[in-house]
């Protein structure tokens, strides 16, 4: 066992499967001889070449349209977007190419693809530096959305990713770079489609997603001083989503909090508090609460940028808030 | 490079089965056999035709939605394309694409697509791709003069002189987007213009006339082949009377019927039989042989059945 | 009163707000001299001629971007986009920008932007052109959007929308350029933020977005004759979403089905009924129910395209999987 | 047209506001006192003043994330720029901004924006409002070589020119896109020559030069408001040693300070002083009140309150 950060843990997946597998392209801006702007494939183009991970101009729609193109003639390619909020450039070939090719050419070619970007909330970049927009992912059919939350995911994540044949949009924190966790010495892999419990407890279920996890396990920390015990379920791929695992959780505990960064009206949290009604409605106390982003523009003001936030406080109210 | 007399015979007897191909599509759109549209290559017969001569079969061809020709062209199955325009399980993908989604891969022809210049920089990647394979091959991407408006096509330009790809950029100026003429959408006469900003070759020839597309796309090969890197090839065209089977667009009026005047097929006729490379009687024939494998494949395709229920989760992940 | 088409009615709404105000500049791809590629704006260039009625080159980012410009230095825009699918191009302007620029500058600007877009679901187009993405939409803060069902609401719809000072997403349906309906000769506005209750009734409440309207009240036809009285709800505006309507309707029948051609993982549905578990937990009878097209890429052969999109029997079949 | 002694000595002042303003913007950064990022224009200096000196206060300028020399050469106030760099509710953005939303559309500044050609659009749209509303207004849109590599500019560049806007695209190439090297990004050696597939004028000059700037722009700025349309205007610079105050950037090693030996403003003085505009004392003592504003600036910006809560929800709909 080893610590490193979420950031190396990432980087160490790459290097890995690149070791592995000599098709695999990275490409992105300053992703080549800067290491990234985050670090994040520090080291890669020392050990793999200018050709394998390449510096590409600032064009998002190319990048990544680019990617596709290698990835459908038999190079699996991992594109880096500098931030979430730069999916809006890239919109058509990560929502329109990359997941539907393979089905409107009956199968002809697939689509081994994966596109890094990083969540930036919290962090007083600004409003058009601050989305989480997993949701627009999870509404395409044929896209995979990972929502790693610890070094130790990051890294089996990531070794999925790049294994799958098919498209993953894999979502990272900035906040969480610089996390340490452990790591085995040995190589492993983490399935896409299973949750893991972060903490077990029986009171109340929160569901939390990719960088509010260390928020969310505090929250379930000081809910257990006042003898609340909350179960801390972390999907950790968003689609395919494990409802089943957090179906069991509420069936047990009859109360669901889902937590995420990004705005609340049309987030993952209505889809998840929606499946889980479908499934166990019967087993609910009280309906599905969402704690999540305000529903206004995120302010590079730090009051504002807090206030707008979901934070510690706001898990734990939403925890009580089934407590009569 | 020349091309044998059998292979511009090959080239013209395609021409034939594009052309027969969008007719018997535009008549079965007609007779209410499939929905959506479909948008016809008619007119552009030769520039399809002259690019495709010009590339090897492990060449790729990417293509747009009006990429019926491109498809026939690289040597797709004519009967496969006719299923999958009426959505059949017969179809090359299986009914799942329809007329805007045709592919074949084991031919090179790596597909339509429906979102305009949506492909270009997927052309590009897999030009990277086949740089980094090192296997020589070549990818020639076609798109319209409305396609070379997104921004997606000036990125690609870039990144391909840059990176020395392996890639032909073919725009196809058929002088419209749906109703918009290109002296109201493009700032230059000739969209090979666009070239001198980014520092690669940019030629303009007639796309009517095969031996100008052969010619340049052999160069723009060659060029590729050797690592010297992309070149921007411009066909004029005129467009077919309407932009598909929808929409009319603007080639209305006594405009409708002026690409008859410069019919690439024809044309294409009159030098082989004056090379001495085809008789009229041959010529005719070749005709009639196109009509009937179009035939067939229309009747090939209206017998076919539709896909099962369970193709809807099949082909989505691999 | 005159009978209009879909298409007549939002063209009509147009007309009448360029001619009340002689800023407004509409844009887009063929919208001049052809009169739009599903006619809406026919006639308008004839009009008001091509200053104010521009065809663009075919580039929807830049078409967006450069119509909110004009809404900043104070001309209204009304930018087209051919399908809704290609919003995909137009992601920075109309998700990073028109909804942000206001907030970001301490409110220096308005924004008086309509992008109009139509929603193509159900024509046999195929995968990149059936795609109903309002859910992408509803999640951005500043955003509103609008899905008129019917011609008297589109007109009164469009005009709000123009006058509106700020950005708004007017989503249209092709399938229902051709429907007919009553105008009033004077001239009227519909406000955003209220529905319409479009049928109704005491036993499920069944809200329906958009293209699917006309699907939805044929269903609550056929359930009168088996005696279950469903009232349909047309949000007309999700966002602003007049949640307030639904819940009362709700609460009087205890159950709730939401119904859009948008594929039903991330989609509205979610959104929907997420907001009325929330308010009116108690009086649900049993779990809200979702009929949305199936989290399938969406084909072009008619047979799996009408098996993937939500149907007359599909919404019949939840409304009656309440009863006993 | 020439600018009087006056006008110099007033952009050379607003220089000196910039460069001081972008050390206090790093230092407060140092300090803790704002998060998120700022991205200096020290070194840039005297392309957003040549620019400026070009334009009327009518005028409208739009910038990117690198915008305080923007702004402040289009004459917005210092003192609220510093405060909304901290997120004060005193700000020009009222904290809602930061560093990369600046803004002050009375003075004509059309703000900063935070996604890398973002604005250019955008700014080609207020072109076009100018031109419909016929006041001869123009635009000025600042952005980077490496936005340049964005698709959006080039259906700008084309829609402008098509069009005839009133617009100026000052491309300000300072070699770099954080750590990417303009050689690594664009195909051709001046990103002006993008111009020449467009059909507009591309021009480069020295970018650390103010009279080079100033001459270019005022040439443009005249085509423009005759109705011309659009230029496509390079200023070559060298970057500042960081991209920002959060990422290194590629300038590291020996190249971090290379700026230095071209900077502007002590060239721009020297100009000045041999021109007999400015004598030396005069020149220092405009430093030295430059710096006070910034140094006032700073200090009312440290005092000032933060928003209250309830700013979240004001400015989201007009
Ligand atoms: C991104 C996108 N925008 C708009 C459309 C609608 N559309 C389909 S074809 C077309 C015109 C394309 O013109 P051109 O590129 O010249 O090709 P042509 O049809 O003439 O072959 C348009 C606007 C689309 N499919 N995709
Ligand atoms: C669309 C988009 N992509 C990427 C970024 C991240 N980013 C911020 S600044 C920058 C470099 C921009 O370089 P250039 O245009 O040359 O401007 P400079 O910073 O040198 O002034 C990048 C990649 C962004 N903000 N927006
Ligand atoms: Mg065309
Ligand atoms: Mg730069």
């Amino acid at each position: 066992m080893r610590e490193l950060t979420y950031a190396q843990a990432i980087n160490e997946g790459i290097r890995e499967e690149m070791r592995h597998n000599g098709k695999i392209v990275v490409l992105g801006e300053d992703v080549g001889k800067y290491g990234g702007v985050f670090g994040v494939t520090r080291g890669l183009y020392d050990e793999f070449g200018a050709a394998r991970v390449r510096d590409c101009p600032l064009n998002e729609a190319a990048i990544v349209g680019c990617a596709i193109g290698l990835a459908i003639a038999g190079r699996p390619a991992i594109a880096e977007l500098e931030f979430m909020d730069f999916t809006t450039f890239a919109m058509d070939p990560i929502t329109n190419q990359a997941p539907k090719l393979r089905f409107f050419w009956g199968g002809q070619v697939s689509v081994p693809l994966v596109v890094r970007t990083p969540i930036a909330a919290g962090l007083g970049f600004g409003t058009q530096h601050s989305q989480s927009l997993e949701a627009w992912l999870v509404h395409v059919p044929g896209l995979k959305v990972v929502m790693p939350s610890t070094a130790y995911d990051a890294k089996g994540l990531i070794k999925t990713a790049i294994r799958d044949p098919n498209p993953v949009v894999f979502a990272e924190s900035i906040s969480l770079y610089s996390a340490r966790g452990e790591i085995p010495d040995e190589e492993y892999v983490i399935p896409f489609g299973k949750a893991d419990i972060k903490r077990k407890g029986d009171d109340v279920t929160l569901v939390a997603l990719g960088p509010i996890m260390p928020k969310a396990l505090q929250a379930a920390e000081e809910l257990a001083q006042q003898g609340v015990d909350v179960e801390v379920i972390d999907p950790r791929t968003v689609a395919p989503l494990d409802i089943d695992t957090i179906v069991n959780s509420v069936k047990k505990t009859g109360r669901l909090v889902v937590a995420h960064v990004a705005h609340k009206t049309g987030g993952v949290g209505a889809e998840i508090a929606q499946q889980v009604v479908e499934r166990a409605f019967d087993s609910l106390d009280g309906p599905p609460v969402r704690v999540a982003a305000a529903d206004v523009p995120i302010a590079a003001s730090q009051r504002l940028e807090q206030a707008t936030l979901p934070d510690v406080a706001g898990m734990m109210k939403a925890c009580l808030s089934f407590r009569q | 490079m020349t091309l044998s007399a059998e292979q511009q015979i090959e080239a013209f007897r395609r021409m034939w089965l594009i052309r027969y191909f969008e007719e018997a599509a535009i008549r079965l759109y007609g007779e209410g056999r499939y929905r959506g549209s479909t948008h016809p290559y008619i007119a552009q017969e030769a520039t399809a035709l002259g690019v495709c001569a010009a590339l090897q079969s492990t060449d790729v061809v990417l293509a747009t939605y009006r990429g019926h020709g491109a498809a026939i062209a690289k040597g797709a199955d004519p009967k496969a394309m006719m299923a999958e325009l009426l959505g059949k399980a017969t179809g090359m993908c299986k009914g799942k694409g329809g007329s805007m989604h045709m592919s074949q891969t084991e031919v090179g022809f790596l597909g339509c697509n429906a979102i305009v210049a949506g492909h270009i920089a997927i052309a590009g990647g897999v030009a990277l791709a086949q740089q980094l394979d090192g296997t020589g091959a070549v990818t020639a991407c076609f798109f319209g003069d409305g396609a070379s408006c997104e921004g997606v096509f000036y990125e690609t330009l870039n990144m391909a002189t840059l990176w020395k790809l392996p890639l032909l950029l073919v725009v196809e100026n058929n002088e419209y987007a749906i109703s918009t003429h290109v002296s109201d959408a493009i700032s230059v006469p000739d969209i090979s213009m666009r070239a001198q900003g980014f520092g690669l070759p940019g030629v303009t020839v007639d796309g009517r006339d095969f031996d100008a597309v052969y010619a340049a796309a052999t160069q723009a090969v060659a060029r590729a082949r050797r690592g010297d890197g992309p070149t921007l090839l411009e066909a004029k065209t005129v467009r077919w009377s309407r932009h598909s089977a929808v929409a009319a667009g603007g080639a209305g009026g006594e405009k409708a019927d002026r690409w008859k005047l410069t019919d690439p097929i024809p044309r294409f006729r009159q030098e082989l039989i004056q090379r001495g490379i085809l008789a009229e009687a041959r010529a005719a024939e070749i005709e009639r042989d196109a009509r009937q494998v179009i035939d067939d494949a229309a009747a090939y395709a209206i017998d076919s059945p539709y896909p099962a229920l369970e193709e809807l989760h099949t082909d989505i992940f691999a």
